[in-house]
């Protein structure tokens, strides 16, 4: 029945003169999960790369259909795992965009504050996936250790430590826990002194910085027309933070710069992800000691019903813009629900950057993409 | 002073008394085999757990610590583990290449153990041509690496085999330049002569700074040739998944693993040996005193303390770096190392013909 | 100048390497770094947050009684058909028909830990108990009936 | 730019498109045949649209339409153009050219949808195998293995 095995097989035979077809994944130490490469080399040089995705598609829009306002959030989260939180406020903001409800600036405060800390942690991982992937192992762990600190913020306040399904609408499920700001704060330091540990180890690495310049061009231009969006773009020079130029939440209050690079290489957008890290910490900081008192969440009715129309919603996520598109027929579940994923538009623009470099380049490019593979996949 | 030498001696004037010379030859080949076997087991499992709990301490993680007290047995319990996997060989692949590659890759590694000096006059065979011997037989091995990457027929294996063999070529060169600058020093190839010339201070501290260079750059190629992060580019794993043994198991990648680590150690004994004097005590100049004490430590302790000092910088800097690009790797060889090590060369020749070297 | 060029790029590139192995070897020579949690050692000392999602349960009283009421608010909030709640009529002392649950079947096997159950429950009947070891050698055992055997509905709650 | 001086650009350009800006961002209805003139028109005029955020499809049983969200990245300005496409044989050209992005949005439309986008240089499921049969985001789609349902 799948022909999936079908394509296997003929790219085990080799190509035109001098052509050498390999599958990188769907088990690749590199690939982060279930992405499928094929990719066509002159020796070293790669001269076509075609994904096969597919692998964990769960169809999770047709899943929507089927699943009331309230029930649909938690899917999201499943889809970007490392940004769920963003993920999950993307999908609430956009039910309350129909609804019209306005939720109280303790929530608003509250969803900041976790969608900041979601982005370091998603952040870290990558800074770790990535050095993994060019073969340093250590800084992994390094990563990782600031990392479990957020998660287990995370773990207190609301319950899980990967897939919280945290944002409702109306504001957020609980309240914050009691140790909350004290824990974040032990955390900001601990990031503070840390930060430099990866300096060392990683950015001014004189062969990981010769790994990663000059390799993986994308020009403003094309970032733009493949649709790239997040540290992707902004390492090209293209201004797409959603925070900045279309402020939710309350974005347009706090006050954090929008990191940008020009160089368009990967240690371009290393250095994005990086700075960005810096910037969510800034924001923390504003906002840590600013909670202000009141309601999490804004009464709703027990079942939610939009209004016929249709309804989208932008976020940033760690990765790029996230977009929902609710269209309603008044139901109480959604007629038609469409995820605009960052990763998606971010990948097909993987070949155009990895033509013609070195099969040791295309780990460097596809690292500093920071692909979640359900992401792209849905 | 305790030593081996006496042990060594007895042996051998025991077995020469009780039977005539070809039988005691034969005896003393056996047991040569058998203590050859024996420390090849035995170093790979050490070293293998030595590797283990260096990353975990430098990964702030604690590292295996189950099996055995501290994690002593987990490398025991690993190659029970291997010999009881099965063996795979691909459907399409050569396979008298196949199975004959590990075997190629182990046979270099032993044939290497000949000429190293483990203590005073504990050597198998100290001939003197030593230090011409080790670079010839040592770039052997790219041979049994060959072997393996084309016989899996993967392509994976294929392209591993090909950057190994570009780089152990390339780095034979600068390996075998920061080697010959100790000859020069010294006067000669054979490896107990080289270590008698340390007696007073080890060459790395009598040499000046062009030794010191030539220890770096030794230890650099040493590195490359042993296929070590960062220069693993022939088992890349997020790139080749396992390079050149993609397609091996069980006992047959075990081999490939075994021989990876015994290599590790002979590079080390012979960059120890060389310039750190081998089972030679730290002697400074003519503190008699100092050096009297230094001599009551037994050689064998002075020579595996280098060694495993040198196995465990390579180690780190395993767990430290990340890996070059393949263009990078013969960049850093052609257009730094081997420059280097060449004017360095000269440098040290200068010293040696004007005597500067203490 | 190519040469002085040549000279500090090797210097540079040195240095940064030994930047990096000063950081890597403090952590190898401070084994107090060290983060590693040794489970299943730690158990005992294994803290777990109240609000940590585990699994569904419902509480029980000391007279075995429960807040449930049978009203089915949880398994309409479930997004996977995790809940399943069989009602059955208990005739009170007055004479009057009541109902009330005969089952409460949780599918763990199904369940996402999304809390949704929990919020919707009008009586707080059920909650998320924070144990997460849940493997099992049978699917069936993932089944689980929350009432406990003989167990009724507390008085006042409606 | 606002909603109005977009509108009088549709009206020079393209005569017969229709307007609703009940929603957050002008809806423009076109037609689909002359959508690659337009889509040309968008992206190098003066509007300067070169941004497509998301290009998706709903299917209204009678017919489904292509919804396409552009964005330009020097005005910040959004809109939404919606093309209707026939149920039975659903056609429309492909701006994979224009905007690269759409070459993978408009395999993965294909895939889940059927709708066949002319002239895409490399238009072949994304997601699916080769021979699944059906479009599983239709609303006739019947999945045989719901977890939900059973």
């Amino acid at each position: 029945m799948y022909t999936q095995t079908e394509i296997i097989k003929d790219t085990t035979v080799n190509g035109s003169e001098g052509e050498l077809v390999i599958n990188v994944g769907p088990q690749h130490p590199a690939t982060h999960g279930v992405l499928h490469l094929v990719i066509t080399l002159n020796g070293e040089t790669i001269k076509k790369i075609e994904p096969h995705l597919g692998y964990i598609h769960r169809s999770i829009e047709k899943m929507c259909e089927s699943l009331s306002y309230r029930q649909f959030i938690y899917v999201t989260s499943r889809m970007d795992y490392l940004s769920s939180h963003i993920n999950n406020l993307g999908s609430a903001h956009c039910v309350e965009k129909g609804m019209q409800i306005e939720i109280p600036a303790r929530a608003k405060v509250i969803r900041v504050l976790m969608s900041e800390l979601t982005r370091i942690a998603s952040h870290e991982l990558w800074l770790g996936a990535m050095a993994m992937d060019l073969g340093a192992f250590t800084p992994f762990f390094y990563a990782f250790r600031e990392r479990e600190m957020i998660n287990d913020i995370m773990e207190e306040t609301c319950g899980a430590r990967l897939t919280m399904n945290y944002m409702v609408p109306g504001g957020v499920m609980y309240d914050i826990h009691p140790d909350f700001q004290q824990k974040v704060k032990a955390f900001v330091k601990q990031f503070k002194e840390k930060v430099t540990e990866y300096d060392d180890l990683v950015t001014n690495n004189i062969i990981f910085q010769n790994r990663m310049k000059g390799v993986g061009i994308l020009s403003k231009e094309d970032a733009v027309s493949y649709g790239c969006t997040g540290p992707v773009a902004r390492g090209s020079g293209v201004s797409c933070d959603i925070r900045k130029i279309f402020p939710y939440e309350i974005y347009d209050t706090v006050a954090f710069d929008e990191v940008l690079e020009t160089a368009g290489d990967s240690f371009a957008r290393y250095m994005v992800r990086v700075r960005e890290m810096h910037q969510s910490i800034r924001i923390i900081e504003q906002l840590i000691d600013n909670i202000p008192e009141g309601e999490y969440q804004a009464k709703t009715k027990a079942v939610l019903k939009l209004p016929k129309g249709e309804f989208y919603s932008r976020v940033e996520t760690a990765r790029g813009e996230f977009g929902v598109y609710i269209v309603s027929e008044g139901a109480t579940t959604p007629y038609r629900i469409k995820f605009r994923s960052p990763g998606f538009s971010n990948l097909s623009a993987l070949e155009h950057m990895a033509k013609g470099s070195k099969l040791g380049d295309l780990m460097a490019t596809m690292g500093t993409l920071d692909l979640v593979i359900p992401d792209i996949d849905r | 002073m305790f030593s081996l030498e006496g042990i060594t001696n007895a042996i051998q004037n025991w077995l020469y008394n009780t039977f005539n010379p070809s039988w005691a030859l034969v005896f003393e080949c056996l047991i040569v085999i058998l203590l050859a076997t024996g420390l090849f087991a035995i170093l790979g499992l050490v070293l293998v757990l030595m590797e283990r709990k260096v990353a975990a301490h430098i990964q702030i993680r604690l590292g295996p610590n189950r099996v055995g007290p501290g994690g002593m047995f987990q490398t025991v319990a690993d190659t029970l583990k291997l010999i009881m996997k099965e063996g795979l060989t691909p459907d399409l692949a050569d396979k008298f290449l196949f199975n004959l590659a590990p075997f190629v890759v182990m046979i270099v590694a032993m044939l290497l153990l000949a000429p190293i000096a483990f203590a005073r006059g504990f050597q198998i065979w100290d001939l003197n041509i030593g230090v011409l011997y080790v670079s010839a037989i040592s770039s052997l091995s790219v041979i049994g690496i060959l072997m393996a990457g084309w016989a899996s027929n993967n392509k994976y294996s294929l392209l591993g085999a090909m950057r190994s063999g570009a780089q152990i070529v390339s780095y034979e060169l600068s390996a075998g330049l920061s080697v010959l600058s100790i000859v020069v020093l010294s006067g000669s190839l054979q490896l107990s002569d080289i270590i008698a010339s340390q007696e007073n201070g080890w060459w790395l501290f009598k040499g000046h700074i062009p030794v010191i260079i030539s220890f770096v750059i030794f230890i650099i190629a040493v590195t490359a040739e042993t296929n070590r992060a960062p220069f693993d580019l022939a088992e890349a794993e997020s790139e080749l998944t396992a390079g050149f043994h993609t397609e091996y198991s069980g006992m047959r990648f075990a081999l490939f693993f075994l021989a990876e680590y015994i290599n590790i150690f002979i590079v080390c004994a012979i960059g120890a040996t060389l310039f750190l004097g081998g089972w030679m005590p730290l002697h400074i100049g003519h503190w008699q005193a100092f050096n009297h004490i230094m001599d009551y430590i037994p050689s064998s302790i002075w020579f595996m303390g280098k060694t495993f000092f040198l196995i465990f910088l390579i180690m780190w800097f395993r767990w430290t770096f990340p890996r070059l690009r393949v263009d990078q790797l013969l960049n850093l060889e052609w257009k730094y190392l081997l420059p280097i090590s060449m004017f360095n060369l000269i440098l040290v020749t200068v010293i040696a013909i004007l005597g500067w070297h203490f | 100048m190519f040469l002085k060029e040549y000279i500090s790029d090797v210097y540079n590139g040195v240095t940064s390497l030994l930047k990096g192995m000063r950081k890597t070897g403090y952590y190898f020579f401070h084994p107090k770094e060290i983060i590693t949690q040794q489970y299943p050692e730690n158990r005992a000392t294994l803290n777990l947050p109240e609000r940590f999602r585990g699994e569904v349960v419902m509480t029980h009283d000391e007279h075995n009684e429960h807040a449930c009421t049978g009203c089915t608010a949880c398994e309409l909030a479930c997004p996977n058909g995790t809940i399943k709640i069989i009602t059955k009529f208990d005739v009170t002392p007055e004479g009057k028909k009541k109902k009330a649950i005969d089952t409460f079947i949780y599918h763990l096997e199904l369940c996402t830990m999304c809390n949704l159950c929990i919020v919707a429950c009008p009586t707080d009947a059920i909650k998320m108990a924070q144990n997460f070891e849940h493997s099992v050698f049978d699917r069936n055992k993932l089944t689980k009936k929350l009432n406990l055997p003989g167990s009724k509905i507390r008085e006042g709650v409606e | 730019m606002t909603n109005e001086e977009i509108k009088a650009y549709f009206t020079t350009v393209a005569p017969s498109a229709t307007f609703d800006e009940t929603g957050e961002w002008l809806n423009v209805q076109v037609e689909p045949g002359s959508w690659k003139a337009l889509a040309q028109n968008l992206r190098n005029s003066i509007l300067h649209f070169d941004y497509l955020f998301c290009l998706t499809c709903i299917d209204w049983k009678t017919h489904f339409s292509v919804v396409y969200h552009l964005s330009s990245t020097t005005y910040r300005h959004t809109i939404v153009i919606k093309a209707n496409v026939d149920v039975v044989n659903p056609e429309i050209e492909t701006v994979s050219n224009i905007w690269r992005t759409a070459e993978f949005h408009e395999r993965e439309v294909y895939d889940l949808f059927g709708v066949k986008f002319l002239h895409h240089p490399d238009l072949r499921r994304l997601i699916l195998t080769d021979d699944f049969e059906g479009y599983p985001l239709r609303k006739n789609f019947e999945d045989p293995i719901n977890m939900i349902k059973l």
